[in-house]
């Protein structure tokens, strides 16, 4: 069907969830009460702000997720056109291969690995 | 080397724990007999109830409409919850004494914690627990009950 | 230690303070100035080593407080009962054990909050059951609450 | 700390008092940075009833059934308690058959109440099915405990002098059942929890608390016993014949949550150990010390230590020689046991939170009292 | 000689039948609004039948006998709970961000779906056989953490933002050795699109024909689609005894359903990869050499071996979620970062070797 059918699934996801949340909204009998609006906080009030600065220890993960996903998509034109190289295409991807683990070997001695 | 090793056993003890655990819910997933469940309503008809099982408080009659209460009001006494109010009359015997008797027994199920201290206090044996459950009603007026029959009496001594 | 052992052993190191023996404990009346001293003596003792505060509590005698405690040793196993009189109802403060058994925070906010009986040297005295607004102090004899709905 | 005290991107979190792992209405004010939690503050006081304060307007006899309701999973245990103080006041003692049905009861209580307890651990650290395995025994076991006393849960069945009702003609018949099937079932606990790999993840060297710090904060009953402390009522101060049967007192000196894990399995083993001593061994004779109508303590006081399923229940009674107590006491075993909540937080991750609540084992009722 | 009459032969059908009557772009369009309207379906049906799966098999693992009232033996349970949350009122709080919090539903469901657009179900059915189409499976199965941080973060919730965190960390984390299992795959296809590694299969699947690096990278993917999908054991970001209900702690009604569906679709199209990477897609089973067996095995349509080996995946999901504890946030992270993931590089340097020297079947 061609590329269109990516625009249809996305217009057709859009379409979906638009129609079942639109359709929800005209079924459900609505009853106002301000103590529906307050955030769930097991029965409490909210103490403090919720959007805070947030603790590091997420963020480096996603900062050491980047160098590896560029690398693994690297890897995936490889792969597609190994067998074709044969043994050259094999000894590059070992010294690619060896200087990601080498990369990952360095962020787990240096600790970026474990939970702070 | 030791830590290659131990690093490769706690691969292959997570895998064989986690193993046995799917094991054991594989197998009640493929023993359908071995389900627990009971479908309440639907069985009632064969549901088991214990004989000692404490539903609710309740004053046995006979079939002469005799039940064995003096109105005492130990069970009153007893009751760690006021769930029991008694209340009685002043009736003239035939031989022209005056004597206390039961008018009312009336009973709150609703604040009954069914420990029991009632039956066990009655000099009776009057009252006892009944094994029904079903107490749920729409209107909470109704949990508040009078056990003794309209027109009983009380069982006459042995003779 | 027996209870005899203890008892003598009581005497000899608290002389001139009451003693007394119920069905279960020996007991040992305090003043309520010196309840950290001798709490202190009697747990680090050698030879008594009350290191288990198991309870702590008070009684409300209408005219007077009285707080009891209750420790046991886990290395010689014996039990004593302190005891000290509160004579005043109104303002009734005696110095905290916290530093002592840590156990003792929580014992002695609950009798602050049931009671009304305030503790010198508690890190935060608070009110753990009732509400910070609440009146009263529901476990003395005299509590009166209006809004209690009887059924 | 108060609201205003909050700095700057501090993150302060209530769990409760509704919240599904503080089973019950415990309230816990967290402070957190990221999944790290700094300190922490429990709140009670949700469902406090003041059972001490309605004793104080109740008999001797009749107190005793509010007991039920402050650990609900050792009603019998709690009743025990009560009743053993009276009899203590009132210089009686349970006939010999009684003895047997309170042990035999305690027993059989402690075993549904550490099934229910291991079913509660899996839920909260998220397996759902061990809470159904666990409770197909317990349920073996309620129905054994509905058909001698009447009830599941709250029973009142132990009163002053000795139990309400006989046993039941079914209950040594079903009792030897159940000791067979759950001897056959127990190694389906490991199966499913002891043995996996993220249960032990998730317990080793988490929540670790010293014996020092067991003594000074009060716990008792398993929480002391994993760290090492030795704090068994059932041994030190033997109640209703304890001494006479053979057991062993669980220790584990680990003092981390897999530590109280396991010190609870092996506990329903030593239960299963007490129970099949006695269920051949039942004493013929009453069933009960028939007492006066209305119980009358002499003026003085009287305090017993029970072991119930989670630490030792003490019960002070002061009496003025009225049919009313003065003042009754219970030194609950979950009141100090949540002492040692508070240190072990500090530090630890919120998924860490959920598994010490479980393996302290808190009945929130029993804290609040 | 075929038995059995193939969907492809149907499509196509449809095709001329269309192209006949109509003038080729209102054809197309037609054919546009089917499509969808199937995936659409497709995606419903699976949601429904999934939940009572769950559901039933779920209460037979735990000795119970699951929902049994609403219609025989429970059937119609799920399409009661569509039809309770349908009723619901969706809440939104005062204090969130109102834009984001009302459109992160919306992300979720638009991602959910376009990742449907390479699966092949049957010969020939496939919406568009793009030439890179594991790769964008990857790329675009990702995205849906963009949906659920901006519903994390927009509720104003304290738990959402925890739950919305934790899905960050660990989506992200599982990415890595996900995508290195499916180059295992890759590799010894020598193809990136998803009708080029079903071919490759023909004479056998991945499965049995890799053997040794193919096996581990199939135990690796499941294990790293659990976790992409945030069901347990690795269900952090919704853990409910710790978070309650984590980044949709606020969403209620049919805005909570559609983190729901958008959950269960990915769990399906994960599936679906799974069972056409590894293990075949709709190739029927084949041996080399047996020629009656293999022929006799192509009688079954494919797109019954293509369902079948889907809810085998989707079973095995199941089970994991009934029988685990969860893990915790550190040690979540150090599976991936000490186990998975030094696992899948060197598993990718052995079937490197293993392709070259041609020692797989």
């Amino acid at each position: 069907m061609g590329s269109v059918s990516i625009l249809l699934l996305m217009f057709c996801g859009f379409a979906f969830a638009a129609l079942a949340i639109g359709l929800g909204n005209k079924l459900s009998l609505k009853r106002y009460n301000p103590e529906k609006g307050e955030a769930y906080e097991c029965g409490m009030e909210t103490q403090g702000t919720t959007w805070v600065q947030f603790h590091v220890g997420y963020y480096l993960f996603a900062l050491v997720f980047l160098l590896f996903d560029v690398e693994i998509a690297f890897l995936y034109p490889w792969a597609v056109v190994f067998k074709e190289i044969g043994m050259v295409a094999f000894i590059e991807i070992v010294f690619f291969v060896l200087v990601l683990f080498l990369g990952l070997l360095y962020a787990h001695k240096k600790k970026a690995l474990s939970w702070m | 080397m030791n830590s290659i090793y131990q690093y490769f056993r706690a691969i292959w003890y997570g895998f064989s724990s986690l193993w046995k655990g799917m094991m054991l819910t594989g197998h009640y997933l493929v023993h359908p007999k071995k389900i627990l469940t009971e479908q309440y309503p639907e069985n009632r008809d064969t549901l088991y109830i214990p004989d000692r099982f404490q539903g609710e408080v309740v004053l046995p009659h006979d079939e002469n409409n005799e039940h064995l209460c003096t109105g005492c009001t130990i069970c009153e006494m007893n009751c760690p919850n006021g769930s029991i109010k008694i209340i009685t009359q002043q009736v003239v015997t035939p031989e022209g004494k005056k004597k206390k008797e039961l008018d009312k027994w009336v009973y709150h199920l609703g604040l009954c914690t069914f420990c029991g201290q009632c039956i066990d206090a009655c000099p009776q044996d009057a009252i006892k627990m009944s094994n029904a459950f079903e107490h749920s009603v729409y209107d909470r007026k109704v949990l508040t009950k009078v056990l003794n029959q309209p027109g009983s009496k009380l069982k006459s001594a042995k003779k | 230690m027996t209870k005899e052992e203890l008892k003598s052993y009581l005497e000899k190191t608290f002389p001139g303070m009451t003693q007394e023996e119920n069905i279960d404990f020996p007991v040992l009346w305090v003043e309520k100035d010196q309840i950290f001293e001798v709490a202190k003596k009697l747990k680090e003792d050698e030879a008594t080593k009350f290191d288990f505060l198991f309870d702590e509590t008070a009684i409300d005698w209408q005219t007077h407080f009285e707080m009891v405690y209750h420790m046991t040793s886990t290395t010689y196993r014996h039990d004593l009962e302190i005891k000290v009189k509160l004579e005043d109802r109104d303002h009734a403060e005696l110095p905290s054990v916290e530093p002592l058994w840590k156990a003792a925070e929580m014992y002695e906010n609950e009798i602050w909050d049931l009671f009304g009986i305030r503790f010198s040297g508690h890190p935060h005295l608070r009110r753990i059951f009732m509400s910070n607004e609440w009146k009263g102090y529901p476990l003395r004899k005299d509590y009166q609450d209006d809004d209690v709905i009887s059924l | 700390m108060e609201t205003k005290d909050i700095k700057r991107d501090e993150f302060v979190i209530n769990v409760g008092p509704q919240h599904p792992s503080t089973h019950g209405v415990l309230r816990l004010e967290l402070w957190l940075d990221g999944e790290d939690i700094i300190d922490s503050k429990p709140h009670l006081g949700y469902i406090h009833r003041g059972i001490e304060k309605m004793s104080e307007a109740l008999g001797y006899k009749q107190f005793i059934y509010l007991t039920s309701r402050m650990d609900y999973l050792s009603a019998h245990m709690n009743n025990q308690a009560c009743s053993l103080a009276i009899e203590k006041g009132l210089q009686v003692e349970a006939p010999p058959r009684a003895q047997v049905i309170r042990v035999l009861m305690a027993e059989l209580s402690r075993l549904a109440s550490h099934q229910l307890w291991w079913g509660a651990l899996g839920l909260d650290l998220g397996a759902v099915s061990p809470f159904f395995y666990a409770f197909r025994e317990r349920e073996m076991i309620l129905e054994i405990f509905e058909e001698t006393c009447g009830s599941r849960l709250t029973m009142n069945y132990i009163t002053p002098g000795g139990v309400v009702n006989d046993l039941h003609p079914d209950f040594v018949k079903k009792v030897k059942k159940l000791i067979e099937q759950l001897k056959g079932n127990l190694h389906e606990y490991d199966q499913l929890l002891t043995g996996n790999a993220i249960l032990q993840a998730r317990t080793r060297g988490v929540g670790k608390l010293t014996a020092e710090d067991a003594i000074s904060l009060g716990c008792t009953g398993p929480v002391a016993r994993a760290s090492g402390v030795k704090c068994d009522v059932r041994k030190l101060h033997p109640y209703d014949g304890y001494d006479k049967v053979d057991f062993e007192e669980v220790l584990n000196d680990k003092g981390d949550n897999f530590a109280r894990y396991w010190l609870r399995i092996a506990e329903m083993e030593q239960s299963i150990r007490i129970i099949e001593q006695l269920i051949d061994n039942i004493p013929e004779g009453s069933y009960r010390e028939k007492l006066k109508g209305v119980v009358k303590l002499p003026a003085g006081e009287y305090y017993q230590r029970v072991e119930t399923a989670r630490g030792e229940l003490g019960v002070y009674i002061v009496s003025d020689g009225k049919k009313e107590p003065y003042r009754v006491r219970f030194r609950t075993p979950n009141f100090s046991n949540l002492n040692a909540l508070r240190p072990m937080l500090k530090g630890a991750k919120i998924g860490d939170m959920v598994s010490m609540m479980a393996t302290l084992d808190l009945i929130i009722p029993d804290i609040d009292r | 000689m075929q038995l059995s009459i193939s969907l492809l032969e149907i499509t196509r059908a449809i095709d001329s039948w269309l192209n006949s009557i109509f003038h080729p772009h209102v054809a197309f369009g037609i054919e546009l609004v089917l499509a969808g309207v199937a995936v659409i379906l497709l995606v419903v049906a699976m949601a429904v039948l999934m939940v009572y799966a769950e559901r039933k098999l779920a209460g037979f693992m735990q000795m119970r006998l699951g929902p049994m009232r609403v219609g025989k033996y429970g059937s119609m349970q799920a399409i009661a709970d569509v039809m309770k949350l349908l009723l619901k009122e969706c809440l939104v709080p005062t204090n969130s961000d109102k834009m984001m919090f009302k459109l992160a539903p919306f992300v979720v469901t638009v991602v959910s779906f376009m990742t449907i657009v390479p699966i092949a179900f049957a010969r020939g059915i496939q919406l568009w056989d793009i030439n890179i189409g594991v790769f964008y499976i990857t790329a675009v199965s990702s995205l849906s953490v963009i949906g659920i941080l901006m519903a994390g973060w927009s509720s104003n919730n304290k738990y959402s933002l925890l739950g919305a965190m934790r899905s960050g960390a660990q989506i992200v984390s599982y990415e890595l050795s996900g995508g290195l299992a499916l180059i295992v795959v890759v590799m010894m296809s020598g193809t990136l699109s998803i009708s080029g590694i079903v071919q490759a299969q023909a004479d056998g699947w991945w499965v049995i024909k890799g053997h040794i690096p193919v096996i581990i990278a199939f135990v690796t993917f499941i294990i790293t689609s659990t976790a992409e999908l945030n069901r347990a054991p690795f269900d952090l970001a919704e853990a409910e005894s710790e978070l309650t209900a984590g980044y949709h702690t606020e969403y209620s009604g049919m805005q909570f359903a559609m983190f729901f569906l958008s959950e269960y679709t990915n769990m399906f199209v994960l599936s679906m990869v799974a069972a056409t990477v590894f293990l075949g897609g709709w190739m029927p089973f084949h041996i080399a050499g047996l020629e009656g067996f293999n022929h006799f095995m192509d009688y079954i349509p494919g797109i019954v071996w293509f369902f079948g080996k889907t809810f085998f995946i989707l079973f095995l999901i199941v089970w994991f979620r009934w029988t685990f504890p969860r893990l915790r946030i550190d040690q979540l992270l150090k599976l991936e970062w000490k186990y998975l993931l030094p696992v899948s590089i060197i598993n990718v340097l052995f079937a490197a070797f293993i392709a070259l020297m041609g020692w797989y079947l």
